[in-house]
């Protein structure tokens, strides 16, 4: 377990995450390659902390910066996918731009 | 060490579980399709039961998201709350209120409700 | 240093699980007994025979269940309450695995116990379990909240998340003194994780047994036991963040530990027979409108005691 | 810094769980599974922080990603069609391309991560990882900590202003119902809703 | 050896039983669930013998067979007061209720020790629609919704929701007669959406319930008010029971059973029990202000469901000697489920307590062109079958709710034969009389 191997880990999660983010049709699928994303960010940012960072606290707080992103994506996401189904009767991305009107 | 304890004691609580279930179940035949059917007390189900389930809390979901984000902020102050005094029971005072809020409108919206 | 350290603790663990859920059986059948309900045979015996019957009856399935995850979800919530018991101190020693967190852990055995729990009821693909599954999501998304308030209320004069320091901080005054609020709070909790009695929502008799009524034989007698075992996880956990843990004169740490924990599954095998389920709405608007609050107050308590006690 | 060799295999055991997990959050049919999948990746993650000695950020990452999952499966069953995958479905857009970003993204990130020099500062041994968070989180990013809570007390109720149906001033979605679906002007779902049993307005 | 060490050990288990409530077959339930060593379950799944008691009616041996055939093996069938299905003429019949304890256990302990052979199944073993090697992956599923994959068809949106405006999946089934939580006989047609009920369709109304004779009676001449009072009260305990089981209360359900057998039940017994069902929060926790019936609904259903919204109709109060008991009929001011719960427990006090008074004096009824049934008024005509109303009162409740409604109502027609008639205690001549 070295820096490079925990950072290649977590180039692979953002890999994959982003396949998903990129090919799924449906908005939640969608959030679950973004979720994907940000573990991978999370992991790089304790590794750095760990191994690179000398344990200095920012470290810490930008996992945790992170994981209060992904929680308000995930809210606001779901609570924009409810009111979008309401009226469209519909889940996939395309469906957003209808929210305008 | 910790962590290789607890690797063995998860282990070995799941081993058991499924032990238990897989050793008698080896030589039970396949129930048949009468039985398999969903007990309704003698009625059938039309279609699967997974469906596209209306759940009537969501709304009471997506707010607790966002409360769980916070409590990740508290357990780190609740360590250092002693040593900080006063400025970390300042702190929990923003985050109560903070909280109080979002607990008063949301059961003023009706979330606690099932939609 | 093998024996001390790693098969000595399993071995705790594992058989203060499997022995705490033959006495929750045999302490959850006194109580029915002695409360009036009818019984023939003795308590001890009966979890036994339940068991070797439930051993001999066939497993059922349903036309297309979720195979996996159905029969992985008893054994990992015996998993979950292996962890949830492996964090619990014994003695200043004794303690299974002494993470320095182990009080978030505990939190988040709570959280994955709800994922578990719903698995099981989905996994089955029939009307009554699905509906048991998400009323039981509507509950311990509820109680969650109140379990955390409750164990920062604890760590707070221990300046620690970790259950050794927790009951060390104790030494003075046990926490149930110190912070009245706590231990009836977190006892909703321990209903709450093992849908017991009151919060038994997802296994409830409306809906013929909920998660576990479409299953049968060996699978039935692991989450069964997995459901004791949870209980014995908790008063585990509740007798070490408010009763003192080892903490007691005369007797021997370990033995103070197990009578207090015996002590918190009686109160909470009491209150499941005596309480009425609670209806899911009114379940979960009584869980923020009026507990959840409530441990707000038992925060502010503990940290104002934390100061001045 | 240098882990002992049982650190290494359980690494590897936790990062190659981390990654199929991952990969099979978009493989599989069934939206529980997807969701519970993700979590698995999420907990592996949250083990290796452990092993970092991040101790709560790791554990923290269980309870929040375990709610966090289970409302993600709440919804994610609730708005997919097909949600337990029963027929075998893509529901996929421009997937080769797909494919090819992800594998581009990963192909730059490793490089970086292969050719950049860090430096090699592990933590200090005396570190308490929780108590430093939790002075960091009171002294320096008091701001950032303080606008969290604000920035959540706007989501909290953001998502109930977007979500609620029922309301204070009545349904959320009043005048937007398509016609004919609530006679009378009569929306269903208003609070305290004493007519449950006339049931002049429900569909048969 | 370990396997026969198992079976001993699984035959001294108390004895799970999965009852088919027949016609006529409450009452013997009633008495098991107050006998140690056997256990009333809700699922068939979690029995090892199906108890059929009381009759059933020849349209519903389809759903019998179906509800046999859910028990997981082994499985052994008792037929009281029952006759067998054609399939099953050998399966064991009996007709002493103080015989079935004793049965139940022997038959249980002959399955475990392999003495008896599991019961066969009775269906085909066919999935509901066939499906192996059929359709795009050979599971009988085409296409992303359609097609039967594994043998059912998906659930599909029906109707828009009546609640909040999200139209999602609606799941259609069919329950009863036989599930537990609800009355006995009934069958519905119900689409659900979530765990709200969108749609209640009543397809078949409960068995008719066996009133005790001495109402028979009533209607010939004067009978002892203690007596009728006391039937009165027996009848709505044993309600109180089912509905006190459902919420989780088991203890107090069979306190009110025992008080329902008591051979002299006070007065005082029954405040006891109000008093413990306050105290646990029954009211407050479990019974809803969900159910409410309007005054059309209230009049029809009659009785105890009339009175609780304030309707004062009483036939008891026409009777002079009820007067002179100084009887005047309690109401209470809700048409919801906890009303009518107050108002049985009101009741239930009030017929013991008038038991006792009559019992003092030796007063007798004197008028018997009707007669005050517990089910509701009876003088020319019965009091009437009233389930249909289910399909206007469910809609928009959520499942406990609506289980809970369904208790607190009683909706079942009046039996023709009396209690004794049914269970099989002699039967008074006055009654055959009535019937010629």
């Amino acid at each position: 377990m070295t820096l490079v191997t925990l950072l290649l880990l977590a180039a692979a999660l953002i890999g994959i995450g982003f396949y998903g983010a990129l090919s799924q049709q449906s908005f939640v699928m969608l959030m679950m390659g973004l979720e994907l994303i940000l573990n991978g960010v999370m992991l790089a940012a304790v590794a750095f902390w760990a191994l690179s960072g000398a344990g200095a606290p920012e470290g810490q707080l930008l996992t945790i910066v992170v994981m209060a992103v992904m929680a308000i994506e995930m809210a606001m996401g779901f609570a924009l996918v409810v009111a979008v189904f309401r009226t469209n009767q519909a889940d996939v991305t395309e469906g957003i731009t209808e929210l305008k009107h | 060490m910790e962590l290789l304890t607890l690797f063995f004691i998860v282990l070995i609580a799941t081993g058991l579980g499924l032990l238990i279930q897989w050793l008698p179940m080896r030589h039970q035949p396949m129930p048949t399709y009468p039985q398999r059917a969903p007990f309704l007390g003698g009625g059938l189900p039309e279609t699967h039961a997974w469906s596209r389930f209306h759940v009537r809390y969501y709304p009471m979901t997506l707010l607790l998201i966002a409360f769980e984000m916070e409590m990740m902020f508290m357990y780190p102050w609740a360590v250092v709350f002693v040593e900080q005094g006063m400025k970390a029971v300042m702190e929990m005072g923003m985050f109560l209120a903070i909280l109080s809020v979002g607990i008063v409108y949301g059961w003023r919206e009706g979330v606690f409700k099932w939609q | 240093m093998i024996v001390s350290e790693l098969i000595l603790p399993v071995a705790l663990v594992i058989g203060v699980l499997v022995v705490g859920a033959y006495l929750v059986a045999v302490l959850d059948e006194a109580i029915a007994g002695a409360i009036g309900m009818p019984r023939g045979g003795s308590a001890w015996l009966a979890p036994l025979t339940q068991g070797a019957w439930l051993l001999t009856q066939h497993a059922n399935a349903t036309e297309a269940p979720d195979w996996q995850a159905w029969r992985l979800a008893p054994a990992l919530y015996l998993a979950l309450a292996a962890i949830g018991l492996a964090v619990v101190p014994f003695s200043p020693t004794l303690i299974p695995t002494d993470l320095v967190t182990s009080v978030v852990l505990w939190g988040s055995v709570e959280a994955l116990a709800t994922v578990v729990i719903f698995l099981h009821g989905w996994s089955a693909n029939t009307l009554l379990a699905l509906i048991g599954a998400y009323r039981y999501v509507a509950l311990g998304l509820s109680y969650i909240l109140i379990s955390m308030f409750v164990l920062i209320g604890v760590a707070l004069p221990a300046e620690s998340l970790q259950f050794s320091q927790v009951v060390t901080s104790q030494e003075g005054l046990w926490n149930v003194i110190r912070q009245p609020l706590g231990l009836p709070l977190f006892l909703i909790v321990g209903l709450g994780m093992t849908f017991w009695g009151p919060l038994n929502l997802a296994d409830s008799r409306d809906l013929a047994g909920g998660t576990a009524s479409a299953v049968s034989g060996p699978p039935r007698l692991v989450w069964n036991l997995a459901r004791a075992a949870m209980l014995v996880a908790f008063s585990g956990a509740a007798a070490s963040a408010f009763l003192g843990g080892w903490l007691g004169p005369w007797l021997p740490g370990p033995v103070w530990m197990l009578l207090k924990m015996l002590a918190v599954l009686a109160v909470l095998l009491l209150i499941g027979r005596l309480v009425p389920r609670l209806q899911p709405e009114r379940c979960v608007t009584l869980m923020w409108v009026v507990f959840l609050p409530l441990s707000f107050v038992d925060l502010i308590w503990a940290g104002a005691a934390a100061f001045f006690l | 810094m240098d882990y002992p060799l049982i650190v290494d295999v359980f690494f590897v055991l936790l990062a190659t769980l981390a990654v199929v997990s991952g990969w099979r959050v978009f493989a599989t049919d069934s939206m529980v599974r997807a969701s519970f999948f993700l979590l698995v990746s999420f907990i592996a993650v949250g083990v290796i922080m452990i092993l970092l000695a991040a101790e709560y950020l790791g554990v923290a990452m269980f309870f929040m990603m375990a709610v966090e999952m289970m409302v993600m499966a709440i919804f994610m069953v609730m708005f997919m069609m097909n949600p337990a995958g029963l027929n075998p479905m893509m529901m996929v857009h421009q997937h080769k391309f797909s494919i090819a970003a992800g594998a581009a993204v990963f192909l730059v990130l490793a490089t970086v991560a292969l050719l950049a020099e860090f430096p090699d500062s592990p933590l200090p041994a005396d570190l308490d990882p929780v108590a430093s968070l939790g002075d960091e989180l009171l002294g320096d990013s008091m701001l950032i900590f303080e606008s969290a809570g604000i920035v959540l007390l706007t989501t909290m109720i953001g998502v109930v202003v977007l979500s609620s149906h029922r309301g204070r001033y009545g349904a959320a979605d009043e005048g937007s119902m398509p016609p004919g679906l609530v006679p009378g002007g009569d929306p269903a779902g208003m609070p305290e809703e004493d007519d449950e049993g006339d049931g002049h307005h429900h569909c048969h | 050896m370990a396997v026969s060490w198992l079976q001993r050990l699984a035959a001294r288990a108390a004895v799970p039983v999965f009852p088919v409530r027949g016609m006529h077959g409450e009452e013997v339930l009633y008495r098991l669930a107050l006998t140690p060593g056997i256990k009333l379950v809700d699922s068939p799944r979690h029995a090892s013998i199906l108890l059929v008691a009381g009759g059933v009616p020849p349209d519903q041996h389809d759903a019998l067979r179906r509800v046999h055939d859910q028990l997981p093996g082994p499985f052994a069938t008792l037929w009281y007061r029952s006759e067998p299905l054609d399939e099953l003429a050998g399966a064991t019949r009996l007709d002493d209720p103080d015989a079935l304890p004793e049965a139940l256990k022997t038959i249980h302990r002959e399955l475990m020790s392999g003495k008896r052979g599991s019961s066969p199944r009775l269906l085909p073993d066919e999935p509901p629609n066939p499906w192996e090697g059929l359709g795009d992956d050979g599971h009988g599923g085409k296409g992303m919704m359609g097609g039967v994959p594994y043998g059912r068809p998906m659930a599909m949106n029906m109707t828009d929701d009546i609640r909040d405006g999200l139209t999602l999946d609606s799941l259609t089934v069919t329950l009863g007669p036989f599930l537990p939580m609800l009355p006995p006989g009934l069958t519905a047609e119900v689409t659900l959406q979530g765990d709200l009920i969108q749609s209640w369709t009543t397809h078949s109304a409960p068995y008719p319930i066996a009133l005790e004779s001495v109402f028979f009676q009533a209607l010939q001449g004067p009978v002892p008010i203690a007596e009728l009072e006391r039937a009165r009260a027996r009848y709505h305990l044993k309600r109180l029971h089912f509905a006190l089981r459902l919420a989780g209360l088991d203890r107090l359900a069979l306190e009110a059973l025992r008080l329902a057998f008591a051979p002299h039940p006070g007065q005082d017994r029954a405040m006891a029990l109000r008093r413990r069902l306050v105290r646990c929060g029954f009211f407050r926790l479990t019974t809803t202000g969900r159910g409410r019936l309007d005054e059309n609904q209230a009049r029809r259903v009659g009785g105890i469901a009339a009175r609780a919204p304030g309707l004062e109709e009483d036939l008891r109060s026409r009777d002079a000697a009820y007067r002179r008991l100084e009887f005047t009929p309690i109401i209470q001011g809700g048409a919801d489920t906890n009303a009518r719960w107050c108002q049985t427990l009101a009741e239930i006090e009030q017929a013991l307590q008038l038991a006792d008074q009559a019992e003092r004096d030796a007063v007798h009824t004197q008028r018997s062109d009707g007669v005050e049934t517990p089910r509701g008024p009876w003088h020319e005509q019965w009091p009437e079958e009233a389930s249909d109303l289910l399909d206007d009162l469910l809609p928009g409740l959520e499942w406990d709710e609506a289980m809970s409604t369904l208790a607190s109502l009683d909706l079942a027609p009046l039996s023709p034969w009396s209690l004794e008639e049914t269970s099989g205690a002699p039967v008074p001549t006055s009654v055959e009389e009535r019937r010629a």
